[in-house]
């Protein structure tokens, strides 16, 4: 980890940060942000109204000052004074505006357009003042806006440039090679940022993204192999830093196809998985066991009554047996786009033969992945990244009517909770609500999640202040802001 | 009186076998050279002519072992010099000209830089006194435009003119052993005789004593001082030209003497039918445009031919002889005129030809290494036309083989065999015998003894004379050797640069009358007579170099017209030449018949 | 038969010996090895992952605990036969091309040697991304790569063989007697062309065997948990630095496959001797 | 650099002339080359699943925003007629708009194509010359002991794959020895020390890919050559050995060896994609994957166009080459 000696900030230095994509679509407009790539450039050159600091994933004010909100559907954003645009324009609410409903329109292709459908109106309520009414009670707005897509761009900018209130501004952009961002003197935070210039490229091979960190080509790169932390911990050096996150690779069952659709069937492959496996073979221990539901055990609502799930292989065959499938021939679409699916579909393949299931590997390129095979076949990887609620991840990703319901479920209980969990005012009646629904998606949902994955982050030792946040790699994105450089 | 300038004695070359052991390919060689004399190493292919003539540079192939109790170049003792002291004297004080000078020319680099090399590698001149020497040689050797010719590339002057080039080369840095090894083998009779009697001249003005390797005794004898016969590797006989040509002791010296005479062979009883009628053909290669071909190389060649009966087809290099087989053959179709078989007109691509068409005419090809496929066995290349064209196969096919083989006097057990395992003779028999295999009725011989030993290539003519008589097969007989066609056929066609200068039957060809170029022809086979090639000399000598083949009305003059002795000025090169006939006998010349006889034609000249 | 088998292997130099006896080794290997194979080719039986020689484990385990010595057994036949599979179609393909282009000459040639520039100049291993991500990786997938990317090479030294052959007197011979193409082609230039096409298609089986290892690190291949050699060496690749035994037997089998192959290449090559 | 080598004389304006014709027919059927390569490719490219605007919205998109997208990209066209558009702009110069990029397609191309180039450039360079050196001297040394030990080295650069080539030279000259950076930042303010710095490692690998090939084929060559009567003329001209070589065997030998380097190089461009993506190159090759993956059909096309101009030219130059080697195609 990062800031084991204490060491205390100082201005100056430049370093190069290496994340694992890039290509010609990398973006300088934050709603269309895809990759690691895309959110640390945005975090770097643009604010949000609110921001996600530490691990305790509560949001503070960012641009804005304060936020409030009697109903939890409609929301009062009080905006700070003073701050510029790199081009010297101030910052009002009319640009506020602007970002957020640019969302709702297809053209932009924003990456958020679902969740910005809840925005049923959004207002200026003077120059610096924000009123936003959703569709229905949410009481993790401000959350949601501390994520890099709603973050605040100039007015009128179709097509933004990377003129934003951030901590950097631009140098240099070339999609698919490299930014690089210099510190912006003006910055609306006092103190901050302590980075003179930000080289912020991508590696894709992981191999080579780790050469290059040892041989001080850069100085933080993220998603490091696990097989590779060995090598780095090795040269005194460098470090790795380890964020324990909720992102995970789930099996997805389609529940409208056969078998998969069979409980029985989701059972047996629920109980023929062999999670400390996963655990210590692919992952070397940078991973949480997990128990076949999204929340992690160390995020806010974790149910701790669930029963584990643990490798059963007679049990698995019972099932596989009264489903009648013994002998009966799968294939698994597994793609590196989803991490370790590759390698855990063979693992699949392995124990499937145990209990009578002939699963076959179909490794598919990554590209296309997502629109041709994810959700297609009776039995895909899908992979979700960390999100920052309870509330994201299951309206996302478990609501029957959501687009990546994945495994297509449905649960009329489940909705009901959700709706209930997300206007709900009293903390404990929400962790109930959240309990049970976690409950249902172990019992009942088509998808498998075998464990939650670490986020690794290999840095140079001379790069301090760094520390796990997580909702993602390098300080979920936002690095850039606090980090410095000691000699 | 004086030490002779070249001494070889016991002179062994012997070659390492793959199991170890060592095989000798010349045993115990000497002779001895006097000073400014020509020595000829003469024998068939392969008696190790070219290995001995390299061993006096110290030089050997294909990791060859010379050993000898003496190799004395003037002082030089080549047995004893070191590796790397021997390149300083080749090329220097023994100098080497190899039998194809298209081949041992680097083809792309100008001619000047190669002549003028060894001067500079040996620096004993520097560029520009070295370019003024060559200069100097190239007018001696009576090389056109001496002072331009050397920016030339070797691909840009004929062959008689690049082995004086290259004699050139050799005589540059004044050596004083010559070697030359086959110089004229690859040329035609007629360059054969000029560059002969430019070496001749230019060894003996050098003052160099020579080598002079060959298999041609008559060629030898017109240049040799002393003769060395080898066979197998070993002397046969040495002695002085004169009795080694007059009175050769050894059995095989005496083969070698009368294969260079070969006997006239008795015409064949030919029926009266035509089996084959050419007429008035045009053909050459490239696209047919108006029915002129991009490259037109024959133009109105025709004769007739009886079952039975051969016609002898001569004429130089380049002048249409394999031309107008592979018109007969059809392999390439002609732009005008048209082949008979027994009446019926060929179409002119044999694509269109019929197969009992096809069987009909068969044609052996002039090098047999390649029209032999060589992944095919005897047996297979002999089966395939029995199947094709007479649907033999199994046993019957065997049996046809089997009997083929006899006709051709090979050995039954040689069936299995490939291609690449026969000799060069057995090669063209096998050759042969496929295209007997079709039964043909005309048997096309294109150049078929050209790449044999002469001993060899009688054999092969004997059988085809045997064959026709037999089998009654009519023979359009291809070559550049007037002798053997003098003896093998019943009729002549003498080509020159694809027209038909001279169609005669035979005895009309032996009697005194010709076409001045036939005459060219004939004058310049040597003869085995030592002061041949003196006389010759003189005769060489064209009227009209440079004369324009076109008149003012773009009618076709005699082709032969800038070299031709006896062109008349005014007329040759003003009309087109008429055909002259009688019976049996057709020229096309503007002298009469008459004056062409070789009584009156010594007028002309 | 066997007389001229040993005729034969007294013919080679030695280092066409070793080629053959490494060539004749992975072939074996390639047919029986996977009946010799340990464990299973997926199966995660080591607890620890690239772990050293042991008993259990002759060549130690792999990045996730397989077994190397059952991997590789597997991954030999996946590479041998695809190669060789892929090689000998190529050759075919081109070949027959080739003849086809030399026989008929003109315009066919005209048209057949435009294609094959067409396919040799788009680079084989982005072809190969564009069709697996058409078709979805699988064996016969990678044959058709393998085979089409080869294929203008041997297209190119064939035609330049059957033009040399084709102007030679016995196809002329052939061509008198009234045989068709189709003799002409299989009968008179093909057995001339057998040998360099051999040695072409040893040299191509040598190509093949590293485009397939090419492949692998674009993450193109055969499907898991089954790899060829080239794919052996790219998933442990992060066991570079441990000098893991799981990258480096399938790197020497790969080095001696094609040092073996291209060895006696050189020897069966006329003048190889020299 | 091969053209150095030959000693034909200095080119007459004839034999130019003579050229002529054969580079215009060259042209043109380059040109016809051109549109089957990119033929093949948008049929090729037609049958990928998913469409640009997919891949750039990505896991998330909804269908509205991809029905817009496509739109916008006019993707909902027939694909003859966007074919057509696009061949149309390529006629003009103007190979379009990226569909992702949001840029000119030729100005993403103008920022990667000089390092390919020089990439390629460099490789090439070496690797002929470090081929011809090798192939020179081993076909000197046919069956001696220098021959046998540089043809181990040849046959041992073959046997590897190339990621492992490049991986294992990272590993020994970046990461343990710390002399060359490990990935190649070519940055238009880097110095040319800089540039060469990190172009080293790339260039290194590339050229164990290619250089074994290339010297092989040299060795046949002038082998073959060293074989012809010729240059035994020329010895028993008492030529020493290395003006031979030099002199007389290599202009004669230049045309093979030229068309053997001439295929190898034209890997160098689209074939460089394992090395440009070991040391994050931006160069040509991981653009066109870039291009694939991202289904960008006017980059993709345009990339291949490129890779296709590249081999033929290389063509064209490797018959001019043998042309002027040889007087007698020169004629
Ligand atoms: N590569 C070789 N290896 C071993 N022996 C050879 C080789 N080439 C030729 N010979 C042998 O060397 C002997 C002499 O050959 P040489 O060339 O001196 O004959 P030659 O009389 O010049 O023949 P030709 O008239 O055909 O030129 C022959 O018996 C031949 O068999
Ligand atoms: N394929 C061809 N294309 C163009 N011209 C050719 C071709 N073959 C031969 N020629 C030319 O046609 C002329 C006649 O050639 P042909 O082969 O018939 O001569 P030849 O009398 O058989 O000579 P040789 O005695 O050398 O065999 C020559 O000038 C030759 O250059
Ligand atoms: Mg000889
Ligand atoms: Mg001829
Ligand atoms: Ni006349």
């Amino acid at each position: 980890g990062g800031g084991e000696r204490k060491s205390t900030p100082r201005r100056g230095g430049g370093i190069r940060v290496a994340t694992q994509a890039a290509s010609t679509a990398d973006t300088l407009d934050p709603a269309k942000g895809a990759l690691a790539t895309d959110y640390t450039r945005h975090f770097m050159l643009y604010n949000g109204l609110t921001c996600i600091e530490d691990e305790s994933l509560v949001p503070r004010p960012s641009l804005a000052k304060s936020f409030e909100s009697a109903d939890r559907i409609t929301w009062h954003f009080e905006l700070q004074r003073g701050v510029r645009f790199h081009d010297g324009s101030e910052l009002t609410a009319q640009d506020v505006v602007f970002s957020l409903l640019r969302h709702k329109d297809p053209a932009v292709g924003s990456k958020m357009a679902t969740i910005a459908a809840q925005f049923a109106d959004v207002r200026s309520d003077g120059r610096y003042g924000v009123t936003i009414r959703l569709t229905g009670a949410n009481a993790d707005l401000p959350t949601i806006l501390a994520q890099s897509h709603f973050l605040v761009v100039r007015a009128g900018q179709n097509a933004p440039d990377g003129n934003g209130t951030g901590a950097f501004r631009l140098a240099e952009f070339q999609p698919g090679v490299r930014t690089v961002v210099v510190r912006n003197e003006e910055y609306w935070i006092p103190g901050r940022p302590h980075l003179e210039r930000v080289e912020l490229i991508a590696i894709p091979d992981e191999v080579s993204r780790v050469n290059a960190l040892l041989s001080g080509d850069i100085q933080l790169c993220n998603a490091v192999n696990p097989r590779s932390t060995r090598r780095i911990e090795a040269d005194p050096r460098y470090a790795t830093m380890a964020t324990p996150s909720a992102l995970f690779t789930d099996l997805i069952m389609r529940q409208d196809q056969l078998p998969t659709g069979n409980p029985d069937f989701v059972q047996a492959v629920k109980l023929m998985i062999d999670r400390p496996l996963i655990k210590r073979a692919l992952f070397r221990n940078y991973a949480t066991i997990a128990n076949d539901q999204p929340i992690a055990p160390f995020q806010r609502y974790f149910n701790p009554d669930l029963p584990q799930t643990v490798l059963d292989l007679d049990k698995a065959r019972w099932h596989v047996q009264r489903a009648g499938l013994t002998g009966v021939r799968m294939p698994i679409f597994a793609a590196t786009a989803a991490e370790g699916s590759v390698d855990m579909a063979s693992i699949m393949q392995e124990y499937g033969s145990k209990v009578g299931l002939n699963f076959a590997v179909n490794r598919v390129p990554a590209d296309g992945y997502w629109s041709t095979h994810w959700m297609r076949h009776p039995m895909t990887f899908g992979n979700c990244n960390p999100r920052p609620t309870a509330d994201l991840i299951f309206s996302l990703f478990f609501d029957s009517k959501a687009d990546w319901n994945e495994s297509g479920w449905k649960n009329e209980r489940f909705d009901r909770l959700l709706i209930e969990a997300r206007g709900e005012a009293d903390e404990a009646r929400r962790g109930e609500l959240y309990g049970e629904m976690q409950r249902i998606v172990h019992d009942k949902c088509g998808v498998a999640i075998p464990v939650f994955i670490n986020l690794l982050d290999g840095h140079d030792r001379r790069l301090k202040g760094l520390r796990p946040v997580p909702l993602g790699a390098f300080m979920g994105y936002r690095f850039a802001e606090y980090a410095w450089w000691e000699d | 009186m004086n030490a002779p300038a070249v001494e070889v004695s016991g002179l062994v070359i012997d070659v390492a076998r793959p199991d170890g052991t060592r095989k000798a390919i010349v045993e115990d060689v000497s002779f001895a050279i006097p000073k400014g004399e020509v020595l000829a190493l003469i024998g068939e292919s392969g008696s190790g002519k070219t290995t001995i003539a390299l061993s006096m540079m110290g030089y050997s192939r294909f990791g060859a072992r010379i050993s000898a109790e003496c190799i004395r170049v003037g002082d030089m003792r080549i047995d004893r010099m070191a590796e790397n002291e021997l390149p300083t004297i080749r090329g220097r004080r023994i100098s080497y000209i190899a039998q194809s000078a298209a081949a041992a020319f680097n083809p792309s680099r100008p001619i000047m830089a190669q002549v003028i090399e060894p001067l500079l590698v040996h620096r004993l001149a520097d560029r520009r006194t070295a370019e003024a020497k060559a200069i100097e040689i190239f007018r001696s050797l009576a090389l056109p435009s001496p002072e331009t010719i050397g920016q030339r590339y070797p691909h840009q002057v004929s062959g008689g003119q690049l082995q004086r080039l290259m004699a050139a080369m050799a005589l540059i840095t004044d050596p004083e052993l010559v070697i030359l090894d086959e110089p004229t083998t690859a040329l035609d009779v007629t360059t054969q005789v000029e560059v002969l009697h430019t070496f001749k001249s230019a060894i003996a003005a050098s003052g160099a004593t020579a080598i002079y390797v060959s298999h041609d005794l008559a060629v030898v004898a017109q240049v040799a001082d002393r003769i060395v016969v080898l066979k197998n590797g070993r002397t046969s006989e040495e002695g002085t030209a004169e009795q080694i040509l007059e009175a050769p002791s050894s059995d095989y010296t005496k083969s070698l003497l009368a294969a260079a005479h070969p006997a006239v062979r008795p015409s064949a009883d030919a029926s009266e039918d035509n089996v084959l009628t050419v007429s008035a053909i045009r053909a050459g290669y490239g696209r047919i445009v108006d029915g002129q071909p991009a490259i037109p190389v024959l133009s109105n060649v025709g004769f007739t031919l009886k079952r039975g009966a051969t016609i002898g087809v001569i004429g130089e290099s380049g002048s249409g002889k394999s031309t107008l087989a592979r018109v007969i053959a059809g392999l390439l179709p002609a732009a005008g005129g048209e082949v008979q078989l027994d009446g019926d007109v060929l179409p002119a691509d044999m694509a269109d030809r019929s197969r009992e068409q096809l069987r009909r005419i068969q044609m052996v090809f002039q090098n047999a290494d390649t029209a032999l496929n060589p992944a095919h066995t005897v047996g297979e290349i002999l089966s395939r036309p029995l199947a094709f064209y007479h649907g033999l196969k199994g046993a019957a096919a065997a049996a046809r083989v089997a009997e083929l083989l006899d006709i051709i006097q090979l050995p039954r057990g040689l069936e299995t065999r490939r291609s690449t395992e026969l000799s060069g003779g057995q090669k063209q028999r096998i050759n042969l015998a496929r295209a007997l295999a079709a039964e043909p009725d005309v048997l096309l011989c294109d150049e078929v003894t050209s790449a044999l030993d002469t001993v060899v290539g009688a054999a092969i003519l004997d059988l085809i004379d045997e064959l026709r008589r037999k089998l009654g097969i009519a023979t359009v007989f291809i070559s550049h050797d007037i002798s053997t066609v003098k003896a093998f056929c019943d009729k002549m066609l003498v080509l020159y640069s694809g027209t038909a200068v001279e169609l005669s039957r035979q005895a009309e060809f032996a009697g005194a009358i010709r076409h001045p170029y036939t005459r060219l022809l004939v004058d310049s086979v040597p003869d085995m007579d030592r002061s041949w090639l003196t006389h010759r000399a003189a005769v060489e000598r064209a009227a009209m170099p440079g004369a324009s083949l076109r008149n003012a009305a773009g009618e076709a003059l005699c082709r032969f017209l800038p070299r031709c002795p006896a062109a008349i000025a005014g007329t040759c090169d003003a009309v087109p030449a008429p055909l002259r006939e009688s019976a049996g006998q057709a020229i096309l010349c503007h002298h009469t018949l008459a004056d062409l006889s070789s009584a009156a034609s010594a007028e002309i000249r | 038969m066997s007389g001229k088998l040993t005729s034969f292997l007294r013919g080679l130099p030695v280092s066409g010996r070793i080629g053959l006896a490494l060539v004749v080794f992975w072939l074996v290997v390639a047919l029986v090895g996977p009946w010799l194979a340990p464990y299973s080719v997926g199966a995660f039986v080591d607890q620890d992952v690239f772990s050293g020689i042991s008993s259990q484990f002759w060549l130690g385990s792999d990045y996730l605990g397989r077994d190397v010595l059952s991997r590789v057994l597997w991954g030999s036949r996946y590479t041998v036969f695809l190669a060789l599979g892929a090689a000998m179609i190529a050759v075919c393909i081109g070949t027959s091309f080739a003849l086809l282009a030399a026989i008929r000459g003109g315009w066919t040639d005209e048209v057949i040697s435009r294609a094959m520039d067409t396919f040799i100049s788009i680079p084989s291993k982005i072809f190969a991304l564009v069709l697996v991500a058409a078709f979805g990786s699988s064996l016969s997938l990678l044959l058709v790569i393998a085979a089409a990317t080869y294929v203008p090479g041997n297209f190119r030294i064939a035609r330049a063989l059957a033009m040399n052959l084709v102007a030679l007197d016995f196809v002329q011979v052939a061509r008198a007697r009234g045989e068709g193409s189709v003799h002409i082609a299989l009968r008179e230039v093909l057995p001339n062309m057998i040998h360099p096409l051999l040695a072409d298609t040893g040299l191509r089986f040598v190509f093949v065997v590293l485009l397939l290892s090419g492949l692998s690190f674009l993450g193109l291949g055969v499907q898991p948990p089954h790899a060829d050699l080239g794919s052996l060496v790219r998933e442990n690749i992060s066991g570079i630095t441990e000098g893991a035994l799981a990258i480096i037997v399938p790197a020497l089998a790969i080095a001696t496959l094609t040092v073996g192959a291209n060895l006696l290449i050189d020897a069966l090559k006329p003048g190889g001797k020299a | 650099m091969v053209g150095g080598l030959m000693s034909a004389p200095a080119e007459t304006p004839s034999s130019m002339a003579k050229l002529a014709p054969l580079i215009i027919k060259r042209v043109l059927s380059s040109l016809l080359t051109l549109f089957l390569v990119s033929l093949v490719i948008f049929t090729v490219s037609g049958l990928l699943p998913g469409d640009a605007a997919q891949e750039v919205l990505g896991q998330s998109a909804t269908p509205e925003q991809v029905a817009a997208l496509r739109h916008e990209m006019g993707l909902d066209r027939p694909a003859h007629l966007r074919y057509v558009t696009w061949l149309g702009g390529i006629v003009r110069g103007d190979p379009g708009m990226s569909y992702v990029a949001n840029m000119p397609v030729s100005q993403i191309i103008s920022d990667r194509l000089p390092n390919s180039l020089t990439l390629a450039g460099i490789t090439a360079v070496i690797s002929t010359v470090l081929a011809l050196i090798i192939g020179i001297s081993s076909a000197i040394n046919r069956g001696g002991r220098l021959d046998s030990a540089l043809n181990v080295t040849t046959l041992s650069l073959v046997a590897m794959p190339e990621f492992l080539i490049a991986t294992l030279g990272v590993l020994i000259f970046s990461v343990k020895l710390l002399w060359l950076p490990s990935i190649a930042m070519v940055t238009p303010e880097a110095g040319w020390s800089a540039m060469l710095r990190s172009m080293a490692l790339p260039v290194f690998s590339l050229t164990c890919v290619v250089v074994a090939q290339m010297a092989r084929m040299t060795r046949a060559a002038v082998a073959d050559q060293l074989d012809r009567p010729y240059v035994e003329m020329a010895r028993l001209k008492g030529v020493p050995f290395s003006r031979i070589v030099l002199f007389h065997v290599m202009p004669n030998a230049v045309g093979p060896v030229v068309n053997a380097m001439a295929l190898s190089l034209s890997y160098l461009m689209g074939g460089a994609i394992i090395v440009e993506t070991i040391f994050n190159f931006p160069g040509l090759a991981s653009l066109m994957v870039n291009a694939v993956t991202s289904r960008d059909m006017p980059l993709l096309q345009s990339c291949a166009m490129i890779f296709c101009a590249t081999y033929l030219a290389l063509m064209l130059v490797a018959d001019i080459v043998a042309i002027l080697a040889n007087p007698r195609l020169r004629a």
